[in-house]
């Protein structure tokens, strides 16, 4: 017989399920529940492996080394500001400063990590030998026509209207593909979930009642 | 100061990263270290503000016995529960969030991998239904366009299973327009994309894009 | 810690004994005794030293954090050594410690674990056939932290090219320079949907992502988001926003709050318009799927980073017949929307969003910025292409991010 | 309405019961069907294969329960590999949402199957939030950011982690991940630090990282569960010992997976061939009729 949270598993996996046929109590219960378990799920999450490690027990431990933390605590409970109708625009003070340590990162990884190093790949000799100067080309021609299909600052007619629109084709392969691609990984899921319900939950119940 | 602050303290949090990727010494790759360290924290505090909301909202819903209102009271329970045996596990109680120390489930675990996760994981799993209504509406071949969006996603899930791999020249289509059309315009997207970030990244910085903060934009 | 282990590892590989000669055992003992230190004793002595390594260097290694120090030589002539031996001292007369070796031809050795500010003396030594030479001791070297790194100048370039030409078009764009930017065709839509929702009295959903503000496409969005709230607060449409990063809930919320009061209507502003749900991914996605089949909003906005969810949201909606508009810059949510949206901001052009949709001119400036440094990399990618094609990879190496 | 425009308007119910199906027979009643192997799993497992017993390789667990369907088998065949050829082992997890028990679950069920010890041969640091200040520090001391490993222990315990100080003393890192992490790796890791990267991505993250693998920016990548089937091919062809733990009735394994992946994509690509056909149908069959678009 399988065991208690096997059932409530397959339970709940299955109100789920309904919902493709359609909205139904099932669902809604399977849902709400859904929201607020996630919810104190991260509740338990945050406080147990961010706050008190790194914030509290760091404190505790060894203050000296780690005072500064203490603004990190005070940043934190800055957004809570916002409930005090008096100080409520201090609250956009942490928020400014995660949004500019973040977009600060972004600006760098986004020029450093990406853009440059994917434009020296595509600096690719014209000349290889056989197929591969073909590939090249197509290579060389994918990257610059897509881009030029960003172009914004300029209308797409002309020459840009012919990249872009070769961009646009090269896009639309590649989408193609990305969406073909996929199915894979969304199938595999289903089979993950229908493996927990056929050989954890149904084989033993049968095996159980017969 | 109510406007100037955030923009300031958005400008200094922002030129950190910019240094430290050009500066190896110990002060800089230390305060960048510790920025670090502290927005890790900053985020875990926010939470709370979700859980305000959502504590706030739903005991409305219950109190005015809106449509649904029941719902309203399972969610709240799940949070509280859930949230109880995750909170009163900092203190031990209910021997913390994994495991005890026999190896057996603490009723915040046990809640997770009966609860959460198979929600979780059928919820996920109902995209390979999506994927394929979704397929069967929008892959058609109207124009050059959407035909060459349709054979290549057709010639990649054919390619990529036992069956198409047997027929002569599939995978090697396939492997061919994950290689170059694909990985072509995936980098263009993906270089122009990281421009716009990084354009937009800095007028974040430069506090000219500010409606996140609700500051309003422009000058 | 890291130093000490390095020193450790170091120790270990200098620890095998350079293969000693039988040849000359005393003078060479002698020699690597005395050092460079004392006068040499003896004629063999003396032929052994025309063979040492000459000119040797030590130095900080520049553009590091410190604990590096660069050792250099020339090889004597017509002296082919097997190996050589780097011993370093902390005061120059000895006691010596082997730090490492290098391989036969080579003239230059990096010393790991010197830490910053402390003097060492380097020596040489060259494992000859007959024997071993010993160089002239160095001066004292110290390494230091320094405060740039130079492997990065041609980044450093590149980068302070790029935000020099966006500030310069800011700049032009703030002096009065008109500035043109193509239509957007996703962007172009917003008006008429919000309207569409407003004649038929339903909602409009604005789902912003379900990535914090560290995500630079959830700061996109929330500028969008801006837009949009103002538009729907001019027509009086009913807007909803769901939340699944507490952050950005909290961002949405004074995004929203102000849009109202520009547009005029702060009294039509709910704390319901912009509110929070829950932190998974999955169990937001199930409310907000449940939320578009119980309320069939007219139109909806999936305008951010995305991941799994995407086509579960658009999906949805296109079985409940609303005007779908999605924007992300994560390439592979990409396909999906384009199969259920009716618009989709593709990458780039969900950045350019907020500038294109406000008009001002600083905003705009900054697109023109990026498109002129655009067509620069595109020169420059394809002068290296043309360079490459004719054997010179210049433009490729120096490209290089290290 | 004609038959052909009440087939194009099909109700998506009727193809989600096909999808079930097409998944539910094959679970009953397996098939097994052959795997070919494609470049850039063979690169991934060579590169394995090219290090000497007692290298370390780092198994990032960047991952969660959602997607461990696909990420699990080609974490295990990755770890069996390591284990087959003596290579040591350091887990560690950055996804936050479940990262940590797929971590657990996954190092003690493969490492149950071979001889090494815990602590000598593999080590599992456990869950770290922040995956980008993370790997930022890693590079300087492990040490540092795993006080202890995932069962509490202090690593300055394990003799691995004696030798293991920092990232700088690994010889591969193995990132298995869901969505961005593994692209954290290569392009904060590999391009900051140069420590070499590979990734087992999920089949949708696939895409992407074909950018990075062409640009030698990653050494390897198992795409989906696909590219799980097809190490665990590799491993069975090399190490018979593997092949065995393979043959296991009881392991769910990606090949088994393949089966279930064929009949749906073959229901899909059907269906799409399908709503094609009856497109072009009622197109032709608007053309023809008097009454023109609006009949």
């Amino acid at each position: 017989m399988p065991d208690i949270g096997t059932w409530v598993g397959a339970f709940l996996s299955l109100a789920i399920l309904t919902f493709l046929y359609r909205d139904n109590p099932f669902f809604r219960f399977a849902e709400s529940l859904f929201a607020g378990v996630a919810l104190g799920y991260y509740i338990g999450n945050q406080t147990n492996q961010t706050i008190k490690p790194n914030l509290v027990l760091a404190l505790a431990r060894d203050f000296s080394a780690n005072w500064d933390l203490i603004f990190a605590g005070l940043l934190g409970i800055g957004l809570y500001f916002r409930y005090i109708q008096k100080v409520a625009w201090l609250a956009r003070v942490p928020l400014g400063i995660y949004v500019g340590y973040y977009v600060g990162v972004t600006l760098m990884q986004k020029l450093h990590g990406e853009v440059l190093p994917q434009m020296k790949d595509t600096i690719l000799p014209l000349s290889a030998p056989g197929l591969a100067a073909v590939w090249n080309i197509l290579m060389v021609v994918g990257v610059f026509s897509v881009l030029l299909y960003f172009f914004f600052s300029l209308e797409h007619r002309g020459a840009l209207g012919v990249a872009s629109r070769v961009g646009i084709l090269f896009v639309m392969v590649s989408f193609g593909a990305a969406f073909g691609y996929t199915v894979m990984g969304r199938v595999s899921l289903l089979i993950g979930r229908l493996n927990f319900l056929v050989n954890d939950w149904l084989r033993p119940l049968i095996r159980a009642v017969f | 100061m109510r406007r100037q602050l955030p923009l300031v303290m958005t400008f200094i949090a922002g030129i950190i990263p910019v240094i430290a990727l050009f500066s190896p010494h110990p002060i800089v790759v230390n305060i960048a270290a510790r920025a670090d360290r502290w927005l890790v924290i900053v985020y875990a505090f926010a939470l709370l503000l979700g859980v305000v909301s959502v504590v706030q909202s739903n005991s409305r819903k219950i109190a005015r016995r809106d449509k649904g209102w029941p719902y309203a009271v399972v969610l709240l329970t799940g949070l509280t529960v859930m949230g109880g045996f995750g909170f009163l596990g900092n203190f031990g109680i209910f021997g913390g969030i994994t495991t005890t120390p026999d190896g057996r489930p603490t009723p915040f675990q046990w809640s997770y991998s009966n609860v959460f996760l198979p929600l979780q994981a059928t919820m996920f799993s109902l995209l390979a239904f999506y994927m394929a209504s979704a397929s069967f509406r929008a892959f058609r071949a109207r124009n050059l366009a959407a035909g060459l969006l349709m054979v290549s996603a057709l010639f990649v899930m054919f390619g990529r299973i036992p069956t198409g791999e047997a027929v002569p020249f599939v995978p090697m289509i396939t492997e061919w327009i994950m290689d170059n059309p694909n990985a072509a315009a995936q980098r263009g997207i993906i270089i122009g994309a990281a421009l716009g970030a990084a354009s937009m990244s800095l007028r974040v910085i430069l506090g000219i894009e500010r409606s996140h903060l609700g500051l309003g934009r422009g000058e | 810690m890291q130093d000490r282990s390095k020193r450790r590892r170091l120790a270990r590989s200098g620890s095998t004994p350079p293969l000693r000669t039988a040849f000359f055992p005393a003078a060479l003992a002698l020699a690597a005794v005395a050092g460079a230190a004392c006068a040499p004793a003896s004629a063999a002595a003396q032929g052994a030293r025309t063979q040492a390594p000459l000119e040797v260097v030590a130095k900080d290694r520049p553009g590091d954090a410190g604990g590096r120090i660069v050792v250099t030589w020339r090889e004597a002539p017509g002296a082919p050594a097997s190996t050589y031996r780097i011993e370093r001292s902390s005061d120059g007369t000895g006691p010596f410690e082997p730090v490492g070796e290098a391989p036969p031809r080579s003239t230059r050795f990096e010393d790991a674990g010197a830490p910053a500010g402390d003097p060492f003396f380097y020596r040489v030594v060259a494992v000859l056939p007959a024997g071993e030479a010993v160089s002239e001791t160095t001066s004292a070297a110290f390494s230091r932290a320094n405060w740039f790194r130079n492997d990065r100048t041609n980044a450093l370039i590149l980068v302070l090219a790029f935000m020099g030409l966006i500030v310069g078009f800011i700049e032009a764009a703030r002096r009065g320079t008109k500035l043109f930017i193509r239509r957007i065709s996703g962007l172009s839509a917003i008006d008429e949907a919000i309207g569409r929702a407003t004649e038929m009295g339903r909602k409009i959903l604005y789902v912003p992502g379900i990535q914090s503000m560290d995500e630079i496409q959830t700061i996109a969005s929330l500028a969008i988001l801006g837009y949009v709230a103002k538009v729907s607060a001019t027509y009086g449409a009913d807007l909803d926003v769901p939340n699944r990063d507490p952050l950005t809930y909290a961002a949405a919320r004074e995004t929203v709050k102000h849009a109202y009061m520009e547009a005029g209507r702060p009294d039509l502003y709910r704390e319901e318009t912009v509110n929070y749900i829950t932190y998974d991914q999955f169990a937001y996605t199930a409310a907000v799927t449940g939320r578009m089949v119980r309320e069939k909003p007219a139109t909806n906005f999936f305008i951010g980073s995305f991941y799994a969810e995407s086509l579960i949201l658009s999906e949805m909606g296109q079985t409940t017949g609303a005007i779908q508009i999605a924007g992300t810059a994560e390439v592979f949510q990409l396909p999906f929307f384009v199969a259920t949206c009716d618009y989709t901001l593709i990458g780039e052009e969900l950045y350019a969003a907020s500038a294109y949709l406000s008009r001002e001119p600083v905003l705009l400036g900054s697109i023109k910025g990026q498109d002129i440094a655009k067509a620069l990399l595109l020169v420059l990618g394809a002068a290296g292409v043309v360079l490459t094609t004719f054997g010179n990879p210049i433009v490729a190496n120096w490209l290089t991010m290290r | 309405m004609h038959l052909v425009d009440r087939l194009l308007a099909t109700d998506r119910r009727i193809i989600y019961l096909l999808v079930g199906l097409g998944a539910l027979i094959p679970l009953l009643i397996p098939i097994g069907l052959p795997v070919t192997v494609t470049p850039p799993v063979r690169s991934a497992f060579e590169k394995i294969e090219s290090l000497p017993a007692g290298s370390v390789v780092v198994i990032s667990f960047d991952y969660g329960p959602s997607t461990a369907p696909e990420n699990d088998p080609q974490a295990g065949a990755v770890m069996r590999h390591c284990f087959a050829r003596g290579i040591r082992v350091v887990g560690m997890a950055l996804y936050p949402l479940g990262g940590l028990s797929v971590a657990v679950e996954e190092i003690n069920k493969v490492a149950a199957e071979f001889p090494v010890t815990y602590g000598v041969d593999y080590v599992n640091l456990g869950y770290k939030d922040g995956a980008q200040a993370a790997m930022r520090r890693m590079n300087e001391d492990l040490h540092e950011l795993f006080p202890r490993d995932a069962s509490g222990r202090p690593i300055g315990e394990l003799l691995l982690m004696q030798e293991v100080r920092s990232l700088k003393d690994t010889d591969l890192v193995f990132s298995f991940a869901t969505g961005i992490i593994g692209e954290w790796w290569i392009n904060l890791v590999n391009a900051q630090f140069g420590t070499p990267v590979a990734v087992g991505s999920t089949a949708v993250g696939t895409p992407k990282y074909y950018a990075y693998l062409k640009a030698g920016q990653a050494v390897g990548l198992l795409g989906g569960l696909k590219g799980a089937s097809e190490y665990e091919r590799l491993l069975s062809d090399h190490y018979p010992d593997v092949a065995r733990i393979y043959e296991s009735p009881l392991l769910y394994t990606a090949t088994q997976g393949m089966d279930i992946q064929t009949i749906v994509h073959l229901v899909i690509i059907a269906l799409v061939l399908a709503g094609n056909i009856l497109y072009f149908t009622s197109r032709i069959m608007r053309r023809s009729s008097p009454g023109g678009r609006r009949a």
